[in-house]
């Protein structure tokens, strides 16, 4: 299996180790990744998307056109990167009037696109390629014992018709069995397919309310889980429920939301017994338990 | 080879109500009928419901037919239906269709059930045995049944059957069976019959949340339930039986119920651009049958979008529902049911009375759950190798809607046309056994003409002499613990008996032969038959009595099982048996009492009178007259075709009524069967059952006509309604809908010079005080009016004023394209209605937009008022005329609104078309078919038979009161002032008893069944007199 | 709308002032016969029909007695109506039985004008011509009444009279007032418009209303109730068992007269002398298997047909107990069962014109409580 | 409101001229779970399909909801009308942004310098303490990033708004 790996912006810069972590893992479980060299802003949907679909699309054929050149997919982690090349590369491929422009708009810079590369989310591949099965078999350090909640990111389910790979994208089930083929139970919570409210302009533009949207899914969480972590799969998922959960507790006066949330493939890493100095270095909310308990898994095998 | 005319046999595939009153109608007719179905059980959906608006009680058995009931059971339609020209075959597929118009070749394949019905008793044992559970489909998995079960608790008989896909083939319940009739190695069986007509009556698929995708975001919980699951919830046979409405999850009495309209339905996305038609009313009978089951502390909320209340009497119940039972109705479709950690389900929402997002929780949300026509269709055009239509449903000729398009001899009906309520499945029924009679007339089939075995008159003053026939069939009877030869010892000392004998299988071509025998030598005037299942073969025990000179009524048939069957305190096989004599010993007192009964024969005039000459009219007229009814055409105007055939050119679903009105207006001219009255009305009409005297008289001329005949079709139409409202009268460019089609084609209005054209919907109608009514029509003539605005001009705007747009069926694909051409559709309510002034000629409007939440203002170029459909005002005097009921809007009131839609209570009265309720065309044209086919089941014998169980009147005892009169429902009893007596019409009567009950002095009696008669079987009953000794 | 007229009299004087109120009636046409309760020329008072004032010197409406429930007069007068407008003069038991007979239709009240009393009760008919033989008159009946004591020489009222809570006569169009008029007064109230025009015709003019009659109405009522509650006790324990209605009924003898008596029994034919009880002998024998069987048969159920027949309609006049040649009180059965049948369907016999009888309609949802049925 | 005076009829046209938005037939669906829903002012995708519609061309320049939207994209999944919700959204702020600089955001400038909305391969030490290698991003390929830049500013934003992009 390979794929041209497309970091996008946040997670090389602010999360370098879940970068870390991807390449590692990924090595580990027989997956050849190239990066994708000269890449840019996937276009985030903030910015490109919302002015013109001429830099928009000119921004995604960019993106796209490197894969091609490699004849591999594009592998992503980040949400918003991976709902805006699949939408950039849905619009290109289905109207020939678009992808005239934008090859007409490459075509100084030498590139070309037609969408023969496809958008492969990271949870996606693990999913659907190597399977929890294979993943289950794979991992030297088991998580049994802990609790843990996902965070589906939305931009991995809707519109399904585009960026869906879920079975059932109104029930998916992809990273609850990830995470279970670590060793680890999760417990389903009523707000589970709730937004974590993070992308886009809503925490900007009106923060008291985004982060109220946010409490009632970590009330949730407190209430109805034995949650000793959050497993995400979006770089945006991944900050925003650090820094709300620290918001609220400077709110409250007291750490009652303490929750250490991890991306995925930092989980899978530290279980394919990966360096968690490597692997899982960053965070904002401690993730001491959870790396203490790996620890002590580690010695005992 | 008239001689040998085959019998004209038809296939009804599907046994919900509207196959079952095709089935019957055409029996009724004495056509032979294969009547299948896939499932289990007859009955369909109704099966389920306990309730049906607007009454809220079943009334199944009102579809049955209302003379000759000699020859149909009077069982409980939702237990089951027997009819001599009817063979029932459920759990059957039809497999495969060939050959052609009129000589259809179907195989069908009967799923094995494992169970010989024929053998079975029915006690259940197996049941008992049977180690399996498994969730039970009748109830929708909210109770559970074994893997050998009775697939509808409340059907007699109760044919059990095995559900493979759960049994363990243990084999226990083959050890406790005593009659063998279990065989786990039952095979599927595939036979060809030949059919000359079908008619397709299978119903559609349901939406459900396990198919389908987009469901899953509502059904998180056990809780969230389907309408129809939410049916068996309030179910007496269903799951909970104490009458209290509970969370399935933990049982929790619910106090807060919702309804999520359009679940499956109006949903563009998904491939359903259609409107499901019957949820809406079945949310709001659901939410007040709520309220009442589950008392005034019950919280119903409907979560709607329009509320489709577009038939009959369907706005005065919401009315009803909103203001008498505080049903809440938010107009808001909700993006998802979230499970709280307690159970409850939270759904968010838009309020659009406060504007403000709100979060309720409920205890359990119903999914008012739609159709999914196209597999069914796709299968159905495939076996019968019919087109579909572009929308994917199967093609049906122009104007109607039953007959398949292009497949002669092949019809549909029921919900298989799109999601029909009751009534219409029975008018569709009723049409499709119209134009299939009309078929299997034109190929000239024949008849069934029952054995007629004359009635024997047996004098029944001479003592009463009673023979008795005990059926042995070996597996039985001593096994399942009667001792038939103390029964038959006992038996024989009773007064008043003259032979006991036990036969050998009765069921059987043997047995009956021996039972003819023993009867013929018995020299007996009464008889009783004591079998397992007797019902089952009710006929064939008639005519042995009969033709050994028993009269039916004088025969008294006994379920020798019934006992064990029920149970009794004590289970022995001794308690059985003397409990079994007892009973025996009842029924001999009441036949010893009964006198013997005849049936009575009324004469028909076989003329038909159909009153009103529209497209409606003639419809009828044609087909009564195609089928060698005469028929007389009454029509006041000068001109046949009535509003539609003579107003209107075209309709937006591409209907020439103009052209089809002319059309028919010459076949009508040249039927020689027909016979017109122009500018004519009907002023009296006189006579009895089956022979009225009509007076006609013709404007112009002082001259009256007399017409004869013995049944009329009321097929008076409808016109455009008035209105004074919204500055109409005041400014040639305030019109009506009408006004304004018609404007539009002769091209009066330059749209190029046009900007805005504003509508409103409802203009005095579904308003208290006004014309209650929805007319079902008016939405459809603005979509269609809005769509021709911007076919002929796109920039014109166009804004539809609206309450709830009542596009339902796939008419919902018209409203979506008039919003995908730009018209605006602005949603108004009654408190807030537009206002208009008139500035120099021209209409000034102001409006709420409501989803801004802003006032608008506007000056349209033309203002096109909504003003509905008025009954015509003939109407009342006709009423008068013929003693015919009218509704409180000026409509005529058919004899059940649901089970009886179009006839009258009165016998020989039926109707048609907007006579009935406002309605478009193609429904008018169902509606005249059906009455015609009405009519023609009435009229073609020439005769009815009036039941031999009637009531009658003793003038000696009678003292007038009238109240049999008032208690009567069927409107058979009338107080003949002239000779100061009460009347009963022995047709009308249906032998229900009412009467008997109601008159404080047996002077209303019901014939055999005399108090007398009852006194004595209350002796017999309470009188034990076995001797222990004998019973040792 | 009530209006009283003053009819005055002195000792002795009661009944010359009514003939010549009925005099004017008949006189002046308000009315063309008049019924009403006359002393009869060797003795006893009945009900008599007369049409000129000649004949109205018998008047006495007030003598406490009722030999024949008039309910049953007023039938035969008026089922085939005689085109006359006819004056009544009746009492409570009897226009509320007349109510019930006009629902069904076996009496017709277009062309009557009815004359109600206020009633101090009944003496049973012996008693009555006991009294009457030793000289008492209505006017002493009156006197002792108003001061509460209706006993004299060991006779008392009937019982039915003792517990009726209706001694006022409604649905009437005219109403002779005693209660409460005060010492040598009677009050001749106007009740409807028809009173009222008959009345006028009458030359009658009125006064205004007087002062002490209310709470003299509501002193008896309450009184009665109070008797009748504590009667129906009692009544009910001779009563709700099988066990002791044969006890009570032990020495019917099939007679039949209460039937005749009763002015709610309806029936043209009674089932009764219908051959639905002309029982066989092997009946007979049938029944008599295994326990002695009573004869004549069917006396309790004879009854008990009455009871489903009547107790609807009931007025609680009691004419059944005075016409029972075997003293058997049978009032209680019928008050007492008479009550819970009507109160079951919110009904009061008599109560009401308008008011639908029991039964006599046929309403889906009815006793929904009962059958547990849903709408 | 007077949409004689004030709506401008073919303002759909100028926004969203795909006619999905047409199919809206305000069921609420879109809002009823919206997470910007729950911001003040509300986001109300509904509403906004209703101004595009009516033309209200004014009302819509004004409203800043449309830049609140979380680009989750559930009421694309669950609009009966396959009116595509968010699809609109984007349109209308491009429209926005087309007709109004101050909406232009800061991020596409970012971009157009580095490539990049943050400041991708500056944190040279934390990956190599992570054993993470040097990506090869465009920052660092002045002939890569030239033309990237140059392809910009062939499209409308850039091109309407080079004073931006200017050094």
């Amino acid at each position: 299996m390979e794929f041209c790996l497309f970091l996008g912006c946040n997670t090389p810069a602010v999360r370098p180790d879940v970068e870390k972590a991807i390449r590692a893992s990924m090595d580990e479980l027989g997956v050849d990744l190239v990066d994708a060299d000269n890449y840019v802003c996937c276009p985030a949907f903030g910015s490109f998307p919302s002015t013109d679909e001429d830099s928009w699309l000119a921004t995604s054929g960019w993106n796209l056109s490197i894969a091609e050149g490699k004849k591999r997919d594009i592998l992503v982690q980040c949400g918003s990167c991976y709902s805006s090349l699949r939408m950039g590369r849905e619009h290109i491929m289905h109207s020939d009037e678009k992808r005239q422009r934008v090859n007409e708009l490459l075509e100084p810079t030498g590139r070309t696109v037609c969408g023969s590369s496809r958008v492969r989310h990271v949870s996606e591949v693990l999913y659907k390629e190597i399977t929890p099965a294979r993943i289950a078999e794979k991992v030297k350090i088991s998580l049994e014992g802990l609790h843990g909640v996902v965070q589906y990111p939305c931009h991995t389910l809707y519109p399904s018709e585009v960026v869906g790979f879920e079975d059932s994208p109104r029930e998916p089930k992809g990273m609850r069995q990830l995470v279970e083929a670590l060793g680890a139970t999760v417990d389903g919570y009523s707000r589970e397919l709730q937004c974590c409210g993070g992308a886009g302009g809503f925490m900007k533009s009106t923060p008291e309310q985004a982060i109220e949207f946010a409490k009632t899914k970590f009330d949730a969480i407190l209430e109805e889980t034995k949650a000793d972590f959050i497993a995400v799969s979006c770089i945006t998922c991944l900050m925003h429920m650090e820094n709300v959960q620290n918001t609220l507790n400077k709110r409250v006066g007291e750490e009652r939301y303490k929750i250490p949330v991890f991306d995925y493939n930092q989980l899978l890493a530290l279980c394919l017994g990966k360096e968690q100095k490597q692997v899982s270095a960053i965070c904002n909310v401690s993730r001491d338990k959870v790396h203490q308990f790996i620890a002590n898994a580690k010695v005992a095998a | 080879m008239a001689e040998n005319k085959p019998i004209g046999t038809v296939l009804v595939a599907g046994a919900g109500i509207s196959g079952i009153k095709a089935a019957i109608e055409l029996a009724e007719t004495g056509y032979k009928v294969l009547l299948t179905d896939s499932s289990t059980q007859v009955g369909g959906i109704l099966a389920k419901l306990d309730y049906q608006f607007p009454s809220d009680h079943c009334g199944m058995c009102r579809m049955l037919p209302m003379v000759g009931r000699e020859y149909s059971s009077e069982y409980c339609m939702r237990k089951s239906l027997y009819h001599e020209n009817i063979e029932i075959l459920p759990f059957t597929e039809v497999v495969s269709v060939a050959g052609d118009a009129g000589k259809y070749k179907v195989e069908l394949k009967k799923r094995a059930r494992y169970v010989n019905s024929e053998v079975c008793n029915e006690l259940g044992k197996c049941i008992e045995a049977c180690p399996v559970e498994t969730a039970d489909e009748f109830n929708h998995g909210l109770t559970t049944r074994k893997a050998i079960y009775k697939s509808v608790p409340h059907n007699v008989p109760q044919l059990l059957l095995i559900d493979k896909s759960v049994c363990t083939e243990c084999g226990e319940c083959v050890k406790v069976c005593s009659t063998g009739a279990i065989n786990l190695h039952a095979q599927d069986e595939v036979e060809t019959r030949e059919v000359h007509a079908i008619v397709l009556a299978s119903g559609v698929k349901l939406y459900n949340t396990k198919e389908y995708e987009d469901a899953k975001s509502y059904a998180v919980s056990p809780d969230v339930v389907t309408s129809l699951a939410f049916e068996r919830m309030l179910s007496g046979t269903g799951t909970y039986r104490d009458g209290i409405i509970k969370r399935p999850s933990d049982g929790k009495p619910a106090k807060k119920i919702a309804w999520i309209q359009c679940m499956g339905s109006r949903n563009k996305r998904q491939n359903r651009d259609y409107c499901s038609s019957v949820c809406c009313m079945f949310a709001l009978k659901e939410a007040v049958l709520a309220k009442e089951k589950g008392g005034d502390d019950v919280e119903t909320t409907i979560f709607y979008m329009d509320m489709r209340t577009f038939g009959k009497g369907f706005q005065q119940y919401r009315a009803n529902a909103e203001e008498e039972h505080g049903v809440r109705l938010v107009r808001c479709r909700v993006q998802e049911v979230v499970r709280e950690p307690d159970g409850n389900l939270r759904i968010r929402y838009f309020d659009p009375e406060t504007n403000e997002f709100q979060i309720a929780h409920y205890d359990i949300v119903v999914m008012s759950t739609g159709q999914i026509p196209f597999d069914d269709h796709r299968k159905w055009a495939e076996l019968v190798n019919g087109e579909l239509s572009p929308t994917g449903l199967l093609a049906t000729e122009k104007y109607s809607k039953v007959r398949l398009a292009g497949k002669q001899g092949i019809f549909m009906c029921g919900s298989l046309m799109g999601l029909t309520d009751i009534s219409e499945a029975m008018a569709s029924g009723i049409a499709a056994a119209g134009e299939a009679t009309s078929f299997l007339n034109a190929i000239g089939t024949d008849k069934v003409s029952f054995e007629d075995i004359a009635e024997p008159v047996t004098d029944d003053r001479q003592l009463p002499k009673a023979a008795v026939l005990l059926c042995k069939c070996g597996e039985f009877a001593g096994a399942e613990g009667i001792d038939l030869d103390m029964i038959k010892t006992e038996v024989m000392k009773h007064r008043g008996v003259g032979t006991v004998h036990v036969v050998n299988s009765i069921c059987s071509e043997e047995g009956q032969k021996e039972a003819l025998d023993v009867l013929k030598k018995a020299k007996c005037n009464r008889l009783l038959i004591g079998a397992c299942q007797p019902f089952m073969y009710r006929r064939k025990v008639r005519d042995i009595a009969k033709k050994a000179g028993y009269n039916s009524s004088l025969v008294q048939i006994f379920d020798l099982l019934g006992i064990a069957r029920r149970g009794t305190e004590e289970a022995s096989k001794l308690a059985w048996t003397r409990r079994t004599i007892n009973e025996i010993k009842a029924d001999l007192e009441s036949i010893k009492q009964k006198p013997a009964l005849h049936v009575q024969s009324v004469p028909i005039n076989p003329t038909a009178l159909v009153v009103g000459g529209g497209i409606g009219g003639m419809h009828s007229a044609l087909s009564l007259a195609n089928r060698g009814i005469p028929v007389h055409i009454v029509e006041k105007s000068g001109e046949l075709g009535g509003f539609a055939g003579n107003q209107i050119a075209a309709t937006v679903d591409g209907l020439k009524p103009m052209t089809m009105a002319k059309d028919l207006k010459l076949k009508v001219f040249e039927h020689n069967k027909i016979t017109v009255h122009l500018n004519s009305q009907v002023t009296k009409t006189e006579g009895t059952l089956g022979a009225f005297e009509s007076k006609i008289v013709s404007s112009g001329t002082d001259q009256k006509t007399y017409l004869h005949h013995g049944a009329v079709i009321m097929a008076t139409g409808g016109h455009e309604g008035q209105t004074d409202e919204y500055g109409y009268g005041q400014s040639d460019r305030i019109v009506t809908q009408f006004q304004f089609k018609q404007q539009l084609e002769s091209g009066a209005i330059d749209l190029s010079a046009v900007e805005n054209v504003v509508m409103i919907q409802c203009v005095g109608s579904r308003e208290a005080g006004k014309r209650e009514y929805c007319s079902r029509i008016c939405c459809m003539w603005a979509v269609a009016n809005a769509l021709k605005i911007k076919e002929m001009n796109p920039d014109v705007r166009v804004y539809v004023l609206y309450r709830d747009i009542m596009t339902y069926g796939f008419l919902e694909q018209y409203y979506t394209k008039a919003r995908a051409a730009g018209v605006i559709f602005v949603n108004y309510d009654l408190n807030s209605k537009p206002q208009v002034e008139i500035a120099d000629g021209m209409p000034v409007m102001r409006f709420t937009e409501n989803i801004l939440n802003t006032e608008v203002e506007i000056s349209p170029d033309y203002l096109v008022l909504s003003t509905g459909v008025d009954p015509e005002t003939s109407n009342t005097e006709l009423a008068e005329a013929f003693s015919l009921p009218l509704n409180n809007d000026g409509f005529f009131s058919e004899a059940d609104s649901k089970w009886r839609p179009i006839e009258f209570k009165q016998i020989g009265s039926f109707l048609a078309g907007v006579s009935h309720s406002p309605m478009p065309l193609p429904d008018v044209i169902m509606q005249a078919e059906a009455a015609a086919q009405k009519a023609y089941t009435y009229l073609s014998g020439g005769s009815i038979n009036t039941a031999r169980v009637i009531s009658t009147v003793k003038d000696a005892l009678c003292i007038r009161c009238q109240r049999c009169i008032a208690a009567c429902p069927f409107e058979a009893r009338s107080y003949n002032a002239a000779e100061h007596r009460i009347e009963v019409d022995p047709a009308g009567c249906q032998g229900c008893g009412m009467c008997a009950v109601a008159c404080r002095n047996n002077a209303a009696e019901v014939s055999g069944w005399s108090d007398k008669q009852m006194m004595s079987v209350i002796d017999a009953k309470l009188a034990d007199d076995l001797q222990p000794s004998t019973a040792s | 709308m009530a209006k009283f007229s003053k009819l005055a009299f002195n000792k002795g004087e009661l009944n010359n002032q009514l003939s010549a109120f009925f005099a004017d009636l008949l006189e002046k046409n308000a009315v063309d016969a008049l019924l009403a309760p006359m002393a009869q020329p060797k003795k006893g008072v009945m009900q008599t029909l007369v049409t000129s004032k000649q004949n109205l010197s018998g008047v006495d409406p007030f003598a406490p007695v009722v030999p024949v429930n008039g309910a049953r007069l007023a039938s035969s007068l008026t089922s085939n109506p005689s085109g006359k407008k006819i004056g009544m003069v009746l009492r409570s038991c009897e226009v509320r039985a007349l109510v019930e007979l006009v629902k069904l239709k076996q009496a017709n009240l277009e062309d009557v004008v009815l004359i109600g009393l206020d009633c101090y009760g009944r003496y049973e008919n012996t008693d009555f011509l006991k009294l009457r033989a030793a000289g008492a008159t209505t006017e002493d009946f009156l006197e002792n009444a108003q001061a509460g004591k209706t006993e004299t020489d060991g006779c008392d009222v009937a019982g039915a009279c003792k517990i009726c809570e209706f001694p006022t006569t409604d649905n009437v169009d005219i109403r002779l007032c005693i209660f409460g008029a005060g010492q040598g007064t009677l009050l001749i109230e106007a009740v409807t418009e028809k009173g009222e025009e008959a009345l006028q015709t009458a030359g009658r003019k009125f006064g205004d209303s007087p002062a002490g009659r209310a709470e003299a109405v509501k002193k008896i009522t309450d009184a009665r109730v109070a008797a009748k509650n504590a009667a129906f006790a009692e009544y009910r324990n001779s009563t709700n068992t099988f066990d002791a209605l044969n006890e009570r009924l032990a020495a019917c003898i099939n007679c039949y007269n209460c039937r005749v008596a009763c002015p709610v029994c309806y029936c043209k034919e009674c089932v009764f002398v219908t051959d639905t009880f002309r029982h066989k002998g092997e009946q007979y024998i049938g029944w008599a298997s295994g326990k002695a069987l009573k004869m004549p048969a069917d006396t309790t159920f004879y009854h008990m047909t009455r009871i489903t027949h009547i107790a609807a309609f009931c007025v609680g006049c009691g004419q059944c107990t005075s016409a029972c040649p075997n003293d058997i009180d049978l009032m209680p059965i019928f008050r007492t069962s008479a009550e819970k049948a009507q109160g079951r369907f919110e009904y009061l016999a008599g109560r009401s014109l308008d008011e639908p009888q029991p039964l006599s309609i046929f309403d889906h949802d009815e006793l929904v409580e009962v059958t547990g049925q849903v709408k | 409101m007077n949409p004689q005076t004030e709506a401008n009829k073919d303002l759909w046209k100028a926004i969203y001229n795909t006619g999905d938005l047409q199919h809206c037939f305000n069921c609420s669906t879109c809002i009823s779970g919206c997470p910007a829903s729950f911001g003040d002012p509300p986001l109300l995708v509904r509403n906004l399909a209703r101004k595009v519609m009516y033309g209200l061309e004014e009302a819509l320049f004004e409203d800043d909801t449309p830049w609140a939207c979380v680009s989750c994209s559930r009421c694309e999944e669950m609009c009966p009308m396959d009116v595509k919700p968010f699809e609109m959204i984007l349109h209308i702020r491009q429209w926005q942004a087309s007709n109004d600089e101050t909406r232009v955001p800061p991020s596409i400038v970012e971009i157009y310098k580095r490539g990049y909305t943050q400041a991708v391969g500056t944190n040279v030490e934390t990956r190599q303490a992570l054993g993470l290698d040097p990506l090869p991003i465009i920052t660092n390929n002045p002939e890569q990033l030239a033309m990237f830049r140059e392809m910009l500013m062939k499209t409308p934003v850039v091109a309407a708004n080079d004073y931006m992009f200017g050094g």
